[in-house]
């Protein structure tokens, strides 16, 4: 491992041990549902059901089928509320 | 060389928080798709369910209402066949009795 | 009205404004001709005004005497093609 991928490792670690991750996670949840994303999402799942049919749609296919759309669907505001919670979260910890 | 290093520190940095931005976005947001695809399919799944059992609830109606026009429409003509039957069977007997009697008449 | 109860009503409607419902009730009665039904019914009824005696019985009463058997008779293969047209019914009209 070189020296940024111990850096993003252990990164990663303190984000999860402090529970940010768990935070983040739910804020990024939060978000998607307050912008119409999930509302959006929804919608093209259903569609998608519709067209392919209930029966011939498994799990697997669906979610390889949305997730193109899912993450252009994610609006920049959310994108950045989310980069900013890090910096925030790393500049506190003195981590860089 | 403090000025240089600063910079390269700052840059580390802002490569390092997107970075952890994007893998944290990548990893939160695929399992985020994934709820929702499953949720969507099983409410889809739940709906379809519903659906089956209106469509029996309906197909019973419809058994129950055209089972029961028939029923009514084969015991009236039923009822009348044999009423006809009867009326015809007692013009034959009283037709022979006739014929008898007037046999008996002329020897 | 609860949720299934609407949904009901709502594909009530459908048939009926589509005249299926119509269509499908002369479906049926074709299909009991057809499969022997109806004779059926026919010789049940002359059995049980023989056995009663024609002035003694109202239509009323064969009608009461003779449904249960009619409901039984139905044959499972009638029953399963008016399931499937409804079904596909349901299906063109997006409701599944």
């Amino acid at each position: 491992m070189n020296k940024d991928a111990q850096l993003r490792h252990s990164i990663n670690q303190k984000l999860i041990e402090n529970g940010e991750r768990d935070r983040l996670k739910e804020l990024l949840r939060t978000k998607l549902i307050e912008c119409g994303w999930k509302d959006q999402m929804k919608a093209h799942c259903k569609e998608i059901i519709r067209q392919k049919g209930l029966d011939h749609v498994t799990i697997e296919e669906l979610v390889t089928e949305i997730t193109p759309r899912g993450r252009a669907l994610v609006p920049d505001s959310v994108k950045k509320e989310l980069l900013q919670r890090i910096r925030t979260f790393l500049g506190k910890n003195s981590i860089i | 060389t403090m000025l240089i290093n600063k910079e390269k520190q700052k840059k580390l940095q802002e490569k390092l928080e997107i970075e952890i931005h994007n893998d944290l976005l990548q990893d939160c947001l695929n399992e985020i798709i994934r709820n929702v695809a499953c949720s969507a399919l099983r409410r889809s799944e739940l709906q379809a369910q519903r659906v089956m059992a209106c469509a029996e609830g309906i197909c019973a109606t419809l058994l129950e209402e055209v089972t029961c026009e028939q029923t009514w429409d084969v015991t009236v003509m039923m009822t009348k066949q044999l009423k006809e039957e009867r009326k015809c069977a007692v013009r034959t007997l009283a037709r022979a009795v006739e014929l008898a009697r007037i046999g008996k008449y002329f020897g």
